[in-house]
This record gives structure tokens, sequence and C-alpha cells, in this order.
């Protein structure tokens, strides 16, 4: 008899917390894939792609990982690096104009010494890459703010 | 029915049914996509003679023929049409033009498709040259195994442009896989697991089960992936493992450091931090190597191995990255005193180091299972013999799936990259009896590696296209210069040539051009923080005076590159090169951006307060010329610098030294935190 | 337009016959065709009947004529070495306009030629159509069947895929179990000992001339003894038939 | 069809007409069958792709070609040469019955070994029997001094490139 | 044969042979006796259009299967990988299924040689030439005889374990053994009373042949082992 209770107790201990997980699985399930959707960025062209890679590795420790001007080594920096995820320096600026300043650096388009200059490190063809994922920086930065 | 409307109902037909093939070879889908492409072409075209050229371009089967690739043939380009055509940029897709890379557009007629696509070249119908048909030839690469392709030509570890390719191979290369699989090119590599000899004297049987149940558990850095042995196996090996005959000497040393008495943990929590450990190891998760995690490694090693071990790593095993430190006596004790006091794992039962009583017919059934499951591969390569434990891995990339055996799979996608990830993901799911382990790699492994696997063809590709980048050469003298590189494993950290791991971001090739010797004397007797940004610092070896000497000495006289100049004053004072217009050009490059100087400046670049002590003229000459030359991927800008900048600027960081040489290394130690 | 041209003198010289409207016409043009010349003028009505022969002879002729034709087509566009017979495959697939369609029909109507042969042979066997004087008959049956397999089974290694490699594999080693000359008749047909270039070189020269010239040469014997033997045979219950006359 | 209509066609009975009617459809379907399967074999034995090394060459650069300089691409059976204050190319393919002719450094021609035609450097007959000289090729440089050469194109004598 | 046959009398049976004729025939060469007023036709255009037709209709045939299926293409030959099962041409599966049941001298050479000769004996054999009905003459010996010859080859094969080949053996025995008596029968009794042995023989022949045949077409696996058509494996 005794054991016969133990059983019982031991099924309903069983199915109780089964019994939850099936409720509340799928709305679980629901809420993180709703919430996730609007962060995930669109995929971008390999162009693009490249132009990440070297954005990364030369200018984030200055512009940031957004670009907006907050990389570790730019609190040493006078004057601060330019946002460059803001929407109206973007739309101020164009490719050509951009590209320029990466080639001739700062002191080459009449700006702030300590952005140098990229033309003989980089390739034309980098400096375009990096000049279009300069571009999506604006829409990234949407999310955050 | 009448012999006469018979035979013209069935001439009729047959008329017909001869008139199908030509029709349907008529309709075939390129012939409209090229009328198609002619008239986009055409309303795209900037002037009405291009125009006209491409609405005269005939319908017609394009194609690319490599003969010396391999007598590739590429018709991909008879549906792609604009691939090349810098006019149909952003046009719809089998007409648009092919994003740039390093091979293309420039390169199609030396590569053509697909070396880095794959599919087939020959195909001019879609799902056949796509080989989304089930028995078409080979499918194409996915686009996030693109890099797979690369990986065919270029051999080497890393390929610049490559960075998931690359990653796959270092997956590879540390995961162990070389050990069991055969690879071209990798027959010289070793397991860095180590020798099971000392086994019975360092841990416990209690320890020895948890790890081999999941070695992952116990340490999150381990290279040993989980075998997925039943308990009763874990027993059998564990008796095997403890039946082990300690070396003598070995045994002696650790029963002998057991018996000493205890250390200093203050003194030995110093001697921690200086050491910088956390370069390699990690502890709780922090730092960024691989090494194994110290914080509880009190309850996996025991105290007289522990000290034994810090006192000569190599002699337990040779293929360590460890290198020796020169402690004393007692502080080696202190600093094993302190690993006992803090590095144990508190929740672990009291008996993990007690000894596993070897049942002798468990340990023979043990002995089975170490050849059954390989192990001896990666910690007994010697007894291997040459016989790769696991089936070879050339040519995998080419396996169709028709002839991979999907066993139990039946969920899986029939395609080689499906395969691969399910085999990488879960090995043993495909059917009963499999070994391979499993490694644990989350997806971003598991996708690097795959496409490190896909880019192993059943052939090499002609040498005219294999490519790896030139061979450094590297200078490893034998003798006492040589025993002191093993043992302090500057390689563990340091390239020379092309031997050595990357940790450190100061290769020793040519080591004697760069800084001078009397700095490098001190710096090896106690080194400092050069670049306060990197974890991965020069750990305090304590190295007698004499070693640092002779090595110092042996980088001067071997490790120099004849394309620095010794002096590249010519023989004149460098003040004769205007150090004070160098200081100037020194902040109007903005320098100071990154570079620290006396008491500002960036926190990117290396401090240059002393650089005059450190570097030689003609290093720092022959860096400002070009610094990518030195280090392929270093974020110090190139300024095209005119020689004679260039020479002001050496001028004026040679005047830079210290002005009292003060102590640094309390700043500088920061070590465990 | 057709009145001139029946009318021209070429027209007249080829067919020297008038429009087949009378009975001495339509004999005349069985008369006067090199290939319809194997036929009497006459034959039993008997004969046409669906259920008599049932035309597998005939339908076995036409695949091998269609083999004959689509084979030599591709023949132009095929090498027999080793990595370009398979390139070529895929170039009649891909490129050679019907190319696919030629090679499917090759390789559809010698499966049809090989089943037509053993079907043709059955209907024979079961009409009794080998008694004299048609046992010789039967007997270059048999050898045509023989060549029909053999020119199927050459064929096969051709396309130098994985199944005619092992195709031909698996059936050369059969072929070496034979006592004594099995290793050698192996070894003459691959010229070599595994399959190889020489193999598919060999099998090529076989399939397309030695083979087809024997067939050709069977068949023609074949074909004429049919008229020598008295016409086609039927079922048994025809077996008491009369020999019917050459010319009415 | 009956015994007697064979024996005796009669051209008035009302099934003629329709009898040759249909023997006509019968014939003439056969007959485009025919003609048509004749073209379509046609185009099939027409190669649809060639794999023929291209007619158009790189050939160095000009500074590769002082005056007098004579250099053979075998592929391609041309001359490149340096003369006349720049380069041209020439045919090595004899005009007479088209062999290969070979270039004779000591005495500065060209001779075939066939039928023993000469010709001078600028591809005109010194003697022999070929009745043509040897044409012209199309040679282009680019500004960087790249010469291509285009095996393809016959251009007229004396049209020499200068990069 | 011997230089002198020995010639038999032979009556026509045919009714409207009048008067009666006899002929002198060899036991070896058929009678071919008038039997009347046969039908003639021309031949042109009777048979030559039919004849026409007979092609058209094969063409067609093929030319729909050459548009419908492609013929099957693999990858390039690989020596070093053998597909699993490696399959021979279809009318070799037969003798590939063959040699999984015996040694392959027997099925590779000692069986197909043996066929292909008793095909070429046969217009030979004199049992063929006389063609009587297996029952005819009585039969407590035939029974007998073919009684010990089937168990005979039952033990053999089965001692091979080659099912394929002993269940129709037994088959083709039972309906050899239906037929007797069967004059007196159905219909298809009538039909089965009038086969002759040899035609027994190549009945059994066939029904083997095309067993092996599909067996090895379709239901063999990697290994040659047995397998459903349906199962994918083949």
């Amino acid at each position: 008899m005794r054991i016969r209770a133990a059983a019982l107790a031991l099924v309903a201990l069983l199915t109780v917390p089964a019994a939850c997980t099936r409720k509340s699985a799928p709305a679980g399930a629901k809420t993180p894939a709703a919430a996730k959707t609007p962060v995930v960025p669109p995929p971008l062209r390999y162009e693009v792609r490249l132009g990440k890679v070297t954005f990364t590795h030369y200018c984030q420790t200055c512009h940031g990982e957004s670009g907006a001007g907050d990389g570790f080594n730019a609190f040493n920096l006078d004057p601060h690096p330019r946002d460059l995820s803001d929407p109206q320096f973007q739309k101020k600026k164009s490719d050509a104009e951009l590209a320029d300043a990466i080639q001739r650096g700062g002191a080459g388009v009449g700006l702030s010494a300590l952005m140098p200059p990229w033309g003989h490190t980089l390739s034309a063809r980098q400096i375009d890459e990096l000049v279009l994922y300069l571009r999506t920086l604006p829409a990234l930065r949407k999310p955050s703010t | 029915m009448p012999l006469r409307r018979l035979f013209a109902i069935s001439s009729v037909l047959f008329l017909l049914v001869l008139a199908i093939s030509p029709a349907k070879n008529a309709l075939r889908s390129y012939r409209s996509l090229q009328r198609q492409y002619r008239k986009l072409a055409s309303s795209r075209a900037h002037s009405l003679k291009s125009a006209q050229g491409y609405e005269a371009r005939p319908v017609a089967i394009q194609q690319i023929w490599l003969r010396d690739f391999e007598n590739r043939v590429d018709r991909c380009t008879t549906c792609h049409l604009g691939v090349a055509d810098p006019l149909m940029a952003g046009a719809p897709r089998p007409f648009d033009l092919h994003p740039g890379t390093p091979h293309t557009p420039g390169g199609f007629d030396r590569f053509g498709c697909t070396s880095c696509h794959g599919g087939q070249g020959l195909a001019t119908t879609q799902p056949d040259a796509h080989g989304s048909s089930v028995d078409a030839g080979p499918p194409m690469t996915p686009p996030v195994f693109i890099e797979a392709g690369c990986g065919r030509c270029h051999l080497s570890d890393s390929v610049a442009g490559a960075p998931v390719l690359s990653r796959g191979r270092a997956l590879i290369a540390r995961a162990g896989c070389y050990a069991c699989h055969a690879v071209r090119g990798q027959d010289a590599f070793r397991s860095e697991a180590p020798p099971l000899a000392t086994l019975p004297l360092k841990t416990g049987g209690a320890w020895v089960k948890r790890w081999l149940k999941d070695p992952k558990s116990v340490d999150p850095n381990a290279t040993m992936p989980n075998f997925h042995l039943t308990d009763q196996a874990i027993d059998e090996l564990s008796h095997f493992l403890f039946a082990a005959q300690v070396p003598k000497e070995l045994a002696g040393r650790i029963e002998a450091a057991a018996a000493e008495p205890p250390g200093s943990s203050a003194n030995g929590k110093k001697l921690v931090s200086e050491s910088r450990c956390i370069t390699c190891h990690t502890v709780e998760g922090k730092g960024k190597g691989s090494a194994p995690e110290l914080s509880k490694i009190a309850s996996t090693a025991s105290r007289g191995w522990l000290l034994a071990f810090l006192r000569e790593p190599q002699a337990f095993n040779p293929r360590t990255a460890m290198p020796r430190y020169h402690f004393s006596e007692t502080e080696s004790r202190d600093v094993v005193a302190f690993l006992e006091d803090e590095f144990r794992d508190f929740d672990a039962p009291k008996d993990i180091l007690e000894p596993l009583r070897v049942n002798q017919s468990l340990a023979e059934n043990g002995r089975k299972l170490f050849r059954l499951y390989g192990c001896f591969s990666c910690h007994d390569p010697a007894g291997s013999g040459s016989e790769k434990f696991g089936p070879e891995l050339d040519g995998i990339g080419d396996k169709r799936a028709q002839s991979l055996d999907f066993g139990r799979r039946t969920d899986l996608v029939r395609a080689l990259p499906a395969w691969l990830a399910a085999k990488l993901e879960s090995p043993r799911s495909f059917a009963d009896g499999l070994k391979m382990p499993s490694y644990g790699f989350n997806a971003d492994d598991s996708r690097a590696v795959t496409t490190a696997l896909l880019a192993l063809g059943a052939q090499g590709v002609p040498d005219r296209y294999r490519y790896a980048p030139p061979q450094k050469p590297a200078l490893l003298p034998g003798g006492p210069v040589g025993s002191l590189i093993q043992s302090y494993r500057c390689l563990s950290c340091h390239q020379i040539g092309d031997r050595g791991a990357d940790v450190s971001t100061a290769p020793l090739t040519y080591e004697g051009s760069k800084v001078k010797r009397d700095w490098l004397v001190d710096y090896l007797v106690l080194s400092y923080t050069l670049r306060p940004i990197l974890e991965e610092r020069m750990p305090v070896l304590r190295m007698p005076r004499e070693d640092a000497t002779q090595l110092a000495d042996a980088l001067e006289s071997f490790y120099v590159d004849p394309s620095i100049l010794a002096d590249p004053f010519a023989g004149r004072p460098a003040s004769d090169a205007d150090p004070a217009e160098g200081q100037r050009l020194y902040v109007g490059l903005g320098c100071r951006g990154c570079h620290i100087l006396g008491s500002s400046g960036g926190y990117y670049g290396p401090p240059l307060t002393e650089a005059g002590k450190r570097l030689k003229p003609g290093w720092t000459y022959a860096w400002l010329k070009g610094p990518q030359r030195w280090r392929a991927d270093v974020r110090c800008p190139d300024y095209g610098l005119s020689d004679t900048d260039a020479l002001r600027l050496a001028a004026y960081l040679e005047t830079l030294v210290p002005v009292a040489p003060s102590a640094k290394p309390e700043k500088a130690a920061r070590g465990v935190r | 337009m057709a009145d001139w041209l029946r009318g021209s003198a070429v027209y007249r010289s080829i067919v020297r016959h008038g429009t087949a409207d009378t009975n001495r016409n339509r004999s005349l043009v069985i008369f006067e065709n090199l290939f319809l010349h194997v036929h009497p003028v006459k034959v039993r009505e008997k004969t046409l009947r669906f259920s008599h022969t049932y035309w597998l002879g005939g339908v076995t002729l036409v695949s091998s004529l269609v083999l004959i034709a689509t084979g030599i087509l591709l023949m132009f566009y095929y090498h027999p070495s080793v990595p370009q017979a398979y390139r070529d495959m895929k170039e009649l697939n891909y490129v050679v306009d019907n190319g696919l369609f030629l090679r499917n029909l090759h390789r559809w109507a010698a499966h049809l030629m090989v089943f037509g042969a053993f079907l043709h042979m059955l209907r024979v066997f079961y009409h009794r159509a080998y008694r004299p004087p048609r046992q010789f008959n039967w007997v270059v049956g048999i050898i045509l069947l023989i060549l029909t397999l053999f020119l199927s089974y050459t064929g096969y290694l051709l396309p130098w895929d994985q199944l005619a490699f092992w195709g031909v594999s698996v059936g050369t080693n059969m072929a070496k179990e034979a006592p004594l000359v099995g290793e050698g008749i192996r070894f003459l047909l691959l010229g070599g000992n595994v399959v190889s270039e020489n193999a598919l070189l060999r099998f090529y020269v076989l399939h397309c001339v030695v083979l087809p010239v024997a067939l050709l040469l069977f068949l023609s014997v074949h074909i004429w003894r049919i008229r020598k033997d008295g016409g086609v045979q039927g079922p048994p219950s025809d077996v008491d038939d009369p020999r019917p006359e050459e010319s009415a | 069809m009956s015994e007697e209509s064979e024996r005796s066609p009669n051209p008035g009975a009302p099934g003629t007409s329709r009898r040759d009617f249909l023997t006509q459809i019968g014939g003439g379907a056969c007959a485009v069958a025919g003609v048509g399967s004749l073209v379509v074999t046609l185009d099939y034995l027409k190669p649809k792709v060639l794999f023929e090394p291209p007619t158009v060459f790189r050939a160095g650069s000009a500074v590769d070609y002082p005056e007098g300089t004579v250099r053979f691409n075998r592929e391609q059976r041309a001359y490149v040469i340096g003369g006349g204050g720049g380069v041209f190319a020439l045919s090595a393919v004899c005009t007479h019955l088209g062999c290969i002719t070979r270039y004779l450094s000591d005495e500065k021609a060209i001779a075939c070994p066939c039928h023993g035609s000469r010709f001078d450097l600028e591809g005109n007959v010194v003697h022999g029997p070929a009745p043509r000289p040897l044409p012209w090729l199309e040679v282009t440089a680019d500004a960087a001094g790249n010469l291509v050469v285009d095996s393809s194109i016959i251009i007229p004598h004396g049209k020499v490139t200068r990069a | 044969m011997s230089p002198s046959p020995e010639l038999h009398v032979v009556e026509s049976t045919d009714p409207l042979a009048v008067p009666r004729r006899v002929a002198l025939v060899r036991p070896d060469t058929r009678p071919t006796v008038r039997r009347g007023d046969e039908r003639y036709v021309m031949t042109f255009p009777h048979l030559i259009v039919r004849e026409v037709i007979l092609f058209q209709a094969v063409v067609i045939a093929l030319s729909l299967a050459a548009i419908v299926f492609d013929a099957p293409l693999e990858g390039i030959a690989n020596p070093i990988e053998t597909p699993n099962p490696a399959k021979a041409p279809w009318y070799f599966l037969g003798l590939q299924e063959l040699l999984h049941y015996f040694p392959p001298i027997v099925a590779g050479v000692l069986l197909p040689g043996l066929v292909v000769l008793l095909l070429a004996v046969i217009p030979y054999a004199r049992i063929n030439l006389t063609a009587g009905p297996l029952w005819a003459s009585g039969g407590k010996r035939t029974a007998l005889a073919l009684a010990a010859v089937t168990a005979a080859l039952f033990a053999l094969f089965a001692v091979f374990g080659c099912w394929p080949i002993a269940v129709p053996t037994l088959l083709t025995a039972a309906a050899m053994f239906a037929a007797r008596g069967g004059a007196r029968g159905g219909r298809l009794r009538r039909a089965l009373a009038q086969v002759t042995l040899p035609e027994w023989i190549m009945t059994w022949f066939v029904v083997i042949a095309t067993l092996l045949t599909v067996i090895g077409t379709f239901f063999r696996g990697p290994g040659w082992a047995f397998v459903w058509p349906w199962s994918g494996a083949i």
C-alpha cells in the first residue's frame, strides 16, 4: 500500500513539471524570438563584409566597434575621434570625401593629424570597401539608441 | 485499321516525336537568358556603340578553359554573363557583377569559377551546374564555406583574407585531428598531450574518472575530446593508467618534492603574479590563453608532482609549451604553496587525489580500450607506428554525397557539408561502434573546421597554382644557446622564421637588428610590460644573468636581417640627421595618438619613452619606411615617409633615453588579476 | 513538280519502274531494290499476322539500325582516352545540340536490342522454328545473340563512369574464372591486368569495328537464310504449312 | 484492303483519292522527317565550343625587342620582331604549302625547310616557290608597353607598332 | 548421320489433299506438304509498309524513352572507390546473382557455357525434332525419372542455398505433374498436356533466368545483401 502511494506521489511529481514545461515551452520560445528579430542585423554584402574586417582591424581601436568614436584609445585623443555612425555626418560627406579622408588622413584634409593617412597601408579597393561599410553604420546604430 | 491510315498516322507521329528533341534544344534556358542579357546590357550601356555591341553578341555557350589548371572548363559565364562587366553592378542575379576579391574581376581567366565555388563547370543547365539535382556532378560550395576554395591553393596554416579557413586550420591543429587522421603535409604533427607515465603519482583515481567522463567539464581549456565512455570503460581505463610503471628517476623527484617542507603562500602569490601565468593559463576563465585552467590545479595534481613539474616541465612532457622558470628551491615551494592554498577545488571529494588500487584484470581490459580508442595517437605517438589510427582526410572535400555513410542520420541533408558538421557535432550518431570522440565545437568553430576540411581536395592543385607564403628560414642553433631556447620555450610565444607560435608580437627572426643588446640583457633578466594593452606579456622567467647574456649575444649575432642597416646615418652622428625636425614630424604625424611618450599619448602602440635605449636606429628607420613589411597586419600606418624624414624621426627617437633608469617592473607587474 | 521529277532522266535511271500501281511494277520494286531484294515478291498473307512472329526479329533489327546510326554520330564526339572519354559524355550532355538525345537513344536501343533478341529467341523456340531446314539459322541466331551481348557489354565501358568501370571490372573478373584460358582472355581483353586506358581503347575498337562487322556479317546470313528456308516461321499449328513458291 | 482494289486500281472508285491522300501524308511526313533529321544531324556535327589556343597572346614588353630581335612563338606559329623603330609580328606559316619556317639567326633570314623558300625579316619573298610574302599580324601595345599579338588579324605590310 | 538413312512411310493427314499423296521423308526432315490454296499477297506494299510502320513504331518508342529517361551517367571512374554494390549490366546480373551462390568456376563459366551449348544444339537434338507431348507415352517411367531428376536438382541447389533456382525447379516439376493426364481436363490442363519436354526445360530456364535477373537488379543492395527495392539502397 505504501509502495503504491509512493509510486503515485512520484508519478504526480513527475507529471506536474512536465505539464508545466509543456505549457510554458511555446510561450517561452516565442518571446525571445520576437525580441530578437529587430536586433539581428541584415546580412552584409561580400564587399561590405570585407570592409568590416578592415574596420575592425584598423579603425576600431579609436572609432569604436559601432563607429561612435568610443574606441578604447579614444580617451587619449584630442580632438576626439569622429562619430562615424552619425547620420548627419554621413549625409554631409560623399563617398569620395570619405575615401579621401581615409587615404590622406586628418592632416591631409585639414583636420587633426591624429587620424593617420592610410593610403600607403590600404589598397584603393580596401578603402572603397571600408567606405561601403561605414555607410552601414548609421543603420546599426538605431537599435542601441 | 486500314494499312494506309495506320501508315499515315504513324508517319506523322514519327515526325512529331523526332521533332521533340530539337525543339527542346532550341528552348534551352541559356538561350533565353542570353537574349535577356542582351536587352538588359544594351539598355544600361553608356553609348550607342556599346549598346549595339551588346545587341550583336551571338547566342552561344561561353566558357573559360584553363588548360594548366586541371584542364578545368567553366561554362558558368554562359548564364552569369555580367560577372566581369562593371556595367552590370547591381543587376539581377544571373547577370550581376562579381564582387571584388583578390582574384576577381582580374583573375577569371586564370582561376575560372569552380575553383572557388565548386559545382560542375562543364554543365550548362542550372541544376546540374549548381549540383542541386540528385545525381548531378559535384555540388557548389555553400557561400558560408566559400573560403574552402581559398584553401585548395593556399596551403599555409594562416591565409590572409580567409579568416574562417585560417581559424579552421588552427582549430584542427589544436584539436589534434592530425594525430589520428593523415593529411598531406602534416606527417610531422605531434600532439602536445602529455605522456601518461607519471600519472599514478600525479593525480588520483577519482580525478582520472572525472576527466575521462568529460574532460571539458573538468577543464574548459582541455584539448582532449569527450570519448563518451561507459562507466565500465572509464573504470577499466583508469586501472590501466594506474598500472603504468612510473620511470624511477621521475618517481624519485616527485617523492622527494612531496617530502619537502611547505613554502610561503604569500610570497608564492607575488611570484605567480610576476610570472604572468595567465599569458598562457586561465584562472577561472580569465586570460586569453589556452593552457590548462589553473584555478583547480591543486585538486588535479599532487603537491610533489606540481613541484617537480614546475622545476623541469620538459622532463615530464617533452612537447610541453611550458617554459622552465628558474625559481630557487624555496621560491618554487612558495609558488606551489600558493597554488595549494588558493587554486583548489573546494567542492571536490577529499579523496580525489587518492591513487587507485590497481585491479590487474580490469587494467588488462583497459589496455585493450587504450588501443581501441586510439589513445596512443596523442599520448604515446612513438608507440603508434607510422599507421594513422583514423581514416585519412585527404580528399574528403571532394567526397560525393552518395559515397558518404549517413547511417542512422536520416535527418540530414544528403550533402557533404551537413555530413561533416554532423560528424563534428556528434560523431557517434551515425552508427554503433564508431570511435571518433566529440570535440564540443560551437557553431562557429564547427563552420570553420568544416571549411578547412572542405579545402582538402582529392588531388593537389597544379604547382603553378599552389601558393604558400615564402618560407622564412628558421635558424635554430644547437649547443648551449639552442638548449637555452629549448628550456625557456621561446618558441611557445615567439616566432623564429616560420617556426614557433604567434603569441608574441615580436618575432625573434631579426631581433638582433632591432633591439640593443644591453637593454635586452636587462629585459631578459627582468622583463616588464612593453605594450600595455596586450594581455600576453613576457613572463618573468627568473633567468640567471649569464643565461640572459648568452641569449642576448646569440640574438645579437645570429638573428639579424641584412636589409636593416646597422647604421642608417652612414657613419655620421645621429644629431646630423636633425632630431629637432624629427620631433616636429612626431607631433605632426600624430604618433602620440598611439604611442606613450613621457606622461601622455595613446594607449595602443609600444611606449617610446625609452626608445633610444631599446631600439637600434637602423630598425627604427626600416620600420618607419614601411611597418607592414615587418608585420603584415600591424596597425601602425605606413606614412610613406621620405628617406630624410624617416631618418630624422629615427634620430629623434634615438635621443629618447630615460632620465632616471628607475625600476619599472612594479608598475608593470600586474600578473594575475 | 512531282511529275516532272518522276519524268526526269536522273530519277528514271535510279527508279527503273513506274509507280507501284500494277502488280508488275510492285514486283519490280522488290526486284530492282538491293535492300528489298531479300523479300520474295509475294508473301503468304498468314505471315503478316502479328501473332505469327510478334515482329520480334524486326524490332531487334530496327534497334540495331538505330544503334548503328546513333553510334556513328556519337563517334564524332568521342575520344577513347581516359579523362577525356568521361568528359565527352558531359559534352554530349551539355554542349552538343541533341547530343544527350542521341546518347539516350543509343543506350535504350541497346537495351531493347538485347531484350528483343532474347524474346525473339524464345518465340522461335516455342514456335519450333528451329526445326530443319532452319537449324543452321538457329545457330546463327545464337551467335548473333552472343554478339549482341558482347556489343552491349563493350559499349558499357565507353562512358568511363563509375557504373561502366565497375560493371566491366565485375564482368571481366567473371571471365577470369574460366579454367586455363580465363586469365589469358581477360589479359587480352583488357590489354593489362586492370581496367585501364588500354582496356578502354580495346573495348572501343571491339565495340565500333570488330563486333559490328561480325554482327552485320552474321545478320546478313541470318536474314538470307530466312528467305532460303522459306520465310518466317509461325506457331506450331503452321508446322505443316506448305513451303511457299518463290514467285507466283 | 481488299484483293480486288490491289489488282485493278480503279481511278473512279470513291476510296482512291482518300487513299492517295493518306499515302501522300505518310510519305510527306517521312520525307520531312528525313530532311529534318539531316539538318539536325548537320547541326549536331557543328561543334558548339572549341578547345583551341587563343589567337591572342601576350608577347612581353616592347623593351624586350630592340632592333633586330626575332622571337619565335611556337604555339602561335608567329615571329615577333623588333625592327622599323617598333615591333611587328609575322606569321611563321610558309605561304607556299604551309610548312613552318625557321629563323636563321646567322643569315638574318627566314627559311622554309620544305621547299627552300626564303624570306627577309619583313616577310618579303627573297627567292623560292613561295608566292606571297609572309602575312603581318596585328600587334597592339598598351600604355605600359605590354604587347599583345592577335594572330587572327592580318594587317598590311609595314605597319609597325610603336610603344 | 548414317550414309543410307532408313526411310519411313508417312501418310499426309491433311483432309483437303485430294487425292491423297504419299511422301517419303527422312525422320530429321520436316514434311512440307502443300495444304491447299494458301492466300498470297504482294510484298509491296503489304509487307514493306508494315515494315516501315514497325520501324517508325520502334523509333517512336525509343525516342520517347530517350526524351523521358536520361541514360545514367555517374561520377568519373575511380579505381579506388568501389560503389557498393558494384553491379554488371542488367543482362549479366543473373550471372552475378549465380556467383553469389556458386563457386566462380561453376557460376561464371560452367553454367553459362552449358546454357550456350544447350541452346546451340537444340535443333540437332532428336527429342526436339520428334517433339511429342511429355506424357504422350503413358508415363510411369517418365514420372519416376522426372521425380528423381527434380529431387536431385532440388537437393543440389538447396545445398548451395540457391532458393531462386530450387523453388522454381519444384514449381516447374509440379506443373509438369499437373499436366499428366490433362488431356481430359479443363482448357489450361489440356494446353499443358501438349507441352513437350524441351519446352518444359526451356520454361524452367526462362523462369530461373528472369528471376535471377530481377533479384540481381532490384533486390540486391550494399554487400550484395537482400534489400527491398523501395528501401532506396540499390
